[in-house]
This record gives structure tokens, sequence and C-alpha cells, in this order.
């Protein structure tokens, strides 16, 4: 809620120089890996160390300081889950859009503008369902502060039904039942290498719909162990010839070497849905 | 708030009360009493006497009971009796655990109430990480949260809501009453989608920016040394 | 009788009501509400305002719900609400107690759902067990599961679905909106660790029948009906 009053009408001079009147000498941040939530909830961590309304934050400072953090956390060896590094990897390519002025505009991929807007949105978002959460569980509630009768005198009956159970009991009952029967012992290896689709798919769960030409592995390679690298194009190049091939995703290559751009695949009649 | 506006509304129907009413009122009022879980409306309306208005009754009920320490309150349409939040300290007791939840199953349980019907894919792009196993399962064994339906879109996802217990537990009349839902609403937040006017401004260059960077510093880093890698996991 | 002494008794303690002693009115009434057990003028005593004469209280609490469908009643020295005695008809335990289905019942219904049309041999396929006689029963008396036809293979196995009382039960607006594999794994009810080829039915509408599926006949009804309640028969 912080802030829908603000969003829309603050000239965006003044606000870009707001920044330089922010004293800088915030309390060192408290990088613990093991206390976020993943990488979002980091990057709301570092947003509010900038101390302004979440739709007036600088997106460029906020994606250079997640950098710097990850940097240095590698620097120190300690080994990052996936997620983060694929956050690194997509917050440094929305940073060289950022920076790189507008180029021509040679296809209809987001532009860095866009992309941060959706990156504060996200954040916003996320912020204000933690705020109604607080408020939520601070309600008066039934247990603690108010209390149902103690000594209740019976039951009401539900619709006339002999027999109760809802559907949780239901799925549960069947769920369990099912692994049960399914007694094959099967352990996962650890993964060594992601593939560029695994990494789109945390993607998606960290920012949303990645629908445009995004060249996610020039940048994700650069998060990759130099031992893995090899591996790790090979195999998402792999995975995603195979996507273009169920139709589920769109890939361009603007020339040799260059990066290659990837979309999900639109409106393709008939193809198999993903989930 | 909607409760005290439906008890001035109902000055009007003060009016005469008949002897039926008053007797309907002493049985709804022992229906209710006896129950530990709200009771319907259509349970009254089939145990009360033939022809009385039960809203009329029960908001006449609502009345009388407001000023005492047992207040009757109503979850969507269904009646209880809840002892009032003011005395809360009195009544507490040092047994009386409530369900402590986790940070990730109290975020869940926010987006489930303020997106609902809402899909596990959609509360993991709000919160951005993978809802582990055992969060939802807590809400649902709480019987806060229940499978909606079916989204009717490819690949017909399952949609999550909350449940009338839910609202009985955090004293809410219904769904409109979660606090803060209208401006969120208002504010774009419960969309999926970025507002039109939703925009971020822009830097012109990177110098400017640098300055309000926290760089990380040594002491940073020794933490980082301390800590376990991989985190992320929700519970 | 005693009680009725007692309030007139207490008539002469009408006089002026003090702030502090409604507040103790109003405490009194909610401890007596949310305890379990009556409670004892003693417990009272610890939680009222200092000062005030819990007896005095308690009789005036119950001078005042004396005609409501509620009553302060006094067990031995204990207090406690209950239902106005003449309306005890109105709140009589109903008769069909509501009994929680059982694991196996569980079972074999969510078997159902899931596999219909099934037989009862792959039930107990399924299950890995055999199926007691009285579970189907149960599953049929509450309404849920019916006989839909029977199968085109030897024997003739009679197949079983599930009902529109089913869906209507557990809130699903058709079978098809049953969660499937990656819902069941996103709310934590199935484990990560499950073999690659482990499969979860598409339930199957259960209106039309399967292509292998014959509809039944008055003639198998009979036939049944002799079977199913009390002969242990089946198949």
């Amino acid at each position: 809620m912080a802030g829908d009053t603000s969003q829309s009408a603050t000239p965006m001079d003044r606000l870009w120089q707001d920044t330089d009147a922010r004293g800088v000498s915030e309390a060192a941040l408290v990088i613990d890996v093991g206390g976020f939530e993943g990488p979002l909830d980091l990057l709301l961590h570092l947003a509010r160390t900038q101390k302004v309304d979440l739709a007036r934050i600088s997106v460029l400072a906020l994606a250079e300081q997640y950098l710097q953090f990850v940097d240095s956390a590698r620097r120190v060896r300690i080994e990052l889950a996936a997620d983060y590094l694929v956050m690194a990897a997509w917050l440094a390519y929305l940073k060289s859009k950022l920076l790189i002025p507008q180029q021509v505009r040679q296809d209809d991929g987001p532009t860095g503008e866009e992309m941060a807007a959706t990156l504060a949105f996200r954040l916003k978002r996320l912020e204000a369902m933690r705020e109604a959460a607080t408020r939520l569980i601070n309600r008066n509630r039934l247990g603690r502060d108010v209390f149902a009768r103690g000594a209740p005198e019976h039951i009401p009956e539900r619709n006339g039904q002999a027999f109760e159970a809802n559907l949780y009991d239901l799925l549960n009952a069947y769920a369990n039942l099912r692994q049960r029967q399914a007694v094959t012992q099967v352990t996962i290896e650890r993964r060594k290498v992601w593939s560029l689709v695994e990494a789109r798919e945390l993607l998606t769960s960290m920012i949303g719909e990645i629908g445009d030409w995004t060249a996610l592995q020039h940048y994700l390679l650069d998060y990759m162990s130099p031992t893995d690298r090899v591996t790790a194009t090979a195999s998402a190049f792999a995975a995603s010839l195979e996507l273009v091939r169920e139709g589920r995703l769109e890939m361009r290559q603007d020339g040799a070497f260059q990066p290659l751009y990837m979309r999900r695949a639109t409106g393709r009649p008939g193809g198999p849905v993903s989930e | 708030m909607s409760q005290t506006d439906m008890i001035d509304a109902l000055d009007p129907l003060d009016g005469p009360v008949t002897g039926l009413e008053l007797e309907a009122e002493r049985t709804a009022e022992a229906l209710v009493f006896a129950a530990a879980e709200p009771v319907s409306e259509s349970y009254l309306a089939e145990r009360l006497p033939r022809g009385v208005d039960v809203a009329r009754i029960m908001w006449r009920l609502v009345r009388l009971y407001a000023g005492r320490g047992v207040n009757l309150i109503r979850v969507e349409d269904r009646w209880a009796f809840r002892t009032a939040a003011d005395l809360s300290f009195v009544i507490r007791r040092d047994d009386t655990e409530v369900r402590k939840l986790s940070r990730a199953a109290l975020e869940v349980l926010a987006i489930i109430a303020y997106h609902q019907p809402v899909t596990r894919a959609e509360i993991e792009e709000i919160r951005g990480v993978q809802t582990s196993r055992g969060t939802l399962d807590v809400l649902m064994e709480a019987g806060w949260v229940r499978f909606r339906g079916r989204r009717r879109t490819p690949g017909r996802p399952v949609t999550l809501g909350t449940t009338p217990r839910f609202l009985d537990h955090f004293g809410l009349e219904e769904i409109r009453d979660l606090p803060g839902l209208e401006e969120l609403k208002g504010a774009g937040l419960l969309s999926g989608r970025i507002p039109p006017d939703f925009r971020i401004p822009i830097p012109m260059s990177a110098e400017d920016l640098s300055e309000d960077e926290d760089p990380i510093t040594q002491l940073d880093l020794e933490e980082l040394g301390l800590l376990t890698p991989g985190g992320g996991e929700d519970e």
C-alpha cells in the first residue's frame, strides 16, 4: 500500500535526484541467504535498504546490489542455490538493457524499462502481501482473543449427511495409498548442471511469464563454474530444441556466435499445451 | 462496521415484536449458543417457528448482545456466539495454543485469501519461490484453505481459496472484510498484470546511481562465511 | 425453585449498578461461556475486577438470562450456561450423528472417483487388500457411489462410479476437477520421491459410459439387489 498515492504523480527527474540525498551509510546489509525465501525475498530486502517507496526504487541500483552480493558470495565460495544464480543472470541482462541506450529496436522484446517495471511491480506486490499477512495475523483470533462456546451442547448436522469427509481427507487418503503402493525406491541423482529450460522455469516462478525474446543464456553462463559451462550450454541447447520441436518455445539467433534469443511459443494451433 | 450499519438500519424494524418472534428469538439464541461452530441460517430457519423472518430475529439478537460479554457474530451466512474481543486478556488461558504459522505458511495464506481463486503457480509467481511440501498441508489441515475448483484454462490448474472456518478464525464476516482489500485492489496489486499507470522511472546514467548502493563490507563477507548456503527453502 | 427464591431475595440488591459491576458482568458472562466446564466462584473472583461482589454479579446475570433461550444455572457451587429446559426439544442431538468416514472407506471412495469406471477387483488390486463388505455399503449409503454399468469382459463385472451427490458434497463442479499429479504434489500430498512412471488417471466423466461398459439394466439391479447389501458375494 505504501505509495499508491505517490507513484503516479512524481516527476521522474526529481526522483532520481532524491537518491543522492539519502544517507549512504546505511547499516551494512546483513546477508543471510538461509533466512531468505528465495531471490525475490532478498531483492525486497535490498530494496528496503534503499529506504524508498517501492514504486520509486532504483531498479538499476537494486540489480547492482544483488549482483555484487552474488559476486561476493561466489568469491568466498559459497554455493548459491540455482534460483539465486538465475535471478543474477536475469538482472545482469536487465542491467545491460537499462545501461545501453535505446538501440534501434530490432525486435519486439521488452525494453529495459518494461522489465524494470515488472520487477518493481512484483516486489511491491510481494511486500503488499507481507503487510496483509501481518494485518491478518494480528486480528483477534478465535481461540486466542475470542472464544467459542467452551462446552458445546450439540453439533449441528451438515446438510443431513450421515458421514463426514472433506475433499482434503479424500485426496490425502488417495495420495497416501498410491504412494504406499509405488514401492519403487527412487534416488534422484543430484544434478550438476541445470538446463536453460530449468532456468527459465525458475525465472518464471520468480519474475513471471517471460513472454518475449530473452537472451538469458548469455548471462546465465557467467554464473556457472567454468567446468560446467560447456555441458550446460550443450544440454540447454538440446533441451531448447526439444521444446521448439514440441512447439513450446521459439528461438532466434541473429548471427553466428550471437546470443540465442528465446521466447514462449505463441499461437501454435493444436500444439500440446504446457502447464 | 457492517454489523453496526446493519443494526442501525434495523432500527425501523424495532416496531412491535410479536410473541412468536420472542419465542423465535429464544430458540435461535439457544440453537446458536449451544453450538461451538457457526450455525447456518437455513439450519435455524428449519427449527424456528414458521413465518418468522430469521434475518430480523438474528439482527435483533446481534443488537441485544452487542454490549455484552458474549456477542452474536456472523460468518458468511452462519451465526455464532463469541466472547467479546476486548475481554481477550481475561479469558485467555495459558493452555490455549493457537496454531503457530511459519512465515511461509502465513504468506501463502494471505495470498490465497486476497487473490482467491488462485492457483499454486500464481502463488509461486507472487512469492518468487516454490511452495514447499507441507506449507499448504498445514493450511489445509487447519481447515482454512480448500481446493475450490479448476481454472478453465489450458492445463486446468486447481484453484485454492479460503474456508468459512478461516473467516471465523480471523473474525471476518466475509472475504470483503479482509483488511486493506479495497486499497490493494485499487492499487492493482491483486492482479497478475502490472497496472497501466505503474511506471518506473529509469535513470539516465549509471554513475549517479552507484551512490545509493550499499557496498558489501568485509563484515558482510564474514557473515556470509558463517551462513549456510542454498537457503530459500520455506517452512 | 431455590433459584427463583434467590432471585426474589436479591431484588433489594437492585439498587445502583456501577460501571465496574457492568464490566464484571460482561467478564463473568464471557468466562462462563468460554469455559469447558462449570466454573467456580473462586475462579471467577480471581478474574473479575477486585472489590466486586461475585455472588451479586452472578445472581444479576441469572435474572438477566432467566427468560431467554439460554439460562445461567448453578450446578453445586459452580456456574454454567445451559439452553432453557423448555427448548431442549429443538436442541436435542440429531439422531443421525455425523460420523467420520473410515480410512478404508476414504481410500475406496478416492479410487472410485479417480479410476471410475472401476470394478471391485480393480479396487482391491490398487489397494492391495480386500475391501470389506461394509465399506462399499457405507459409501452407497452416503449416496456418493453408485453402480454404473457392467464391463464387457468375461464375468461382466459391475463397474462403480461416483454420483452427483459426491460432487456436491466435495464441492466439485465435475469429476475432472479432481487434482492431478502435479497439483497433488503441489499441495504437498505427494512427495517428490515418486517413480517417474507414476500416473494418476484423469477421471472419466461420471455420466457417460465408457466404450467397454454396458448400462446397468433392471435385471442387473435386481440381481445386484440380492447380492449387495446382504450377501457377501461379489462379482
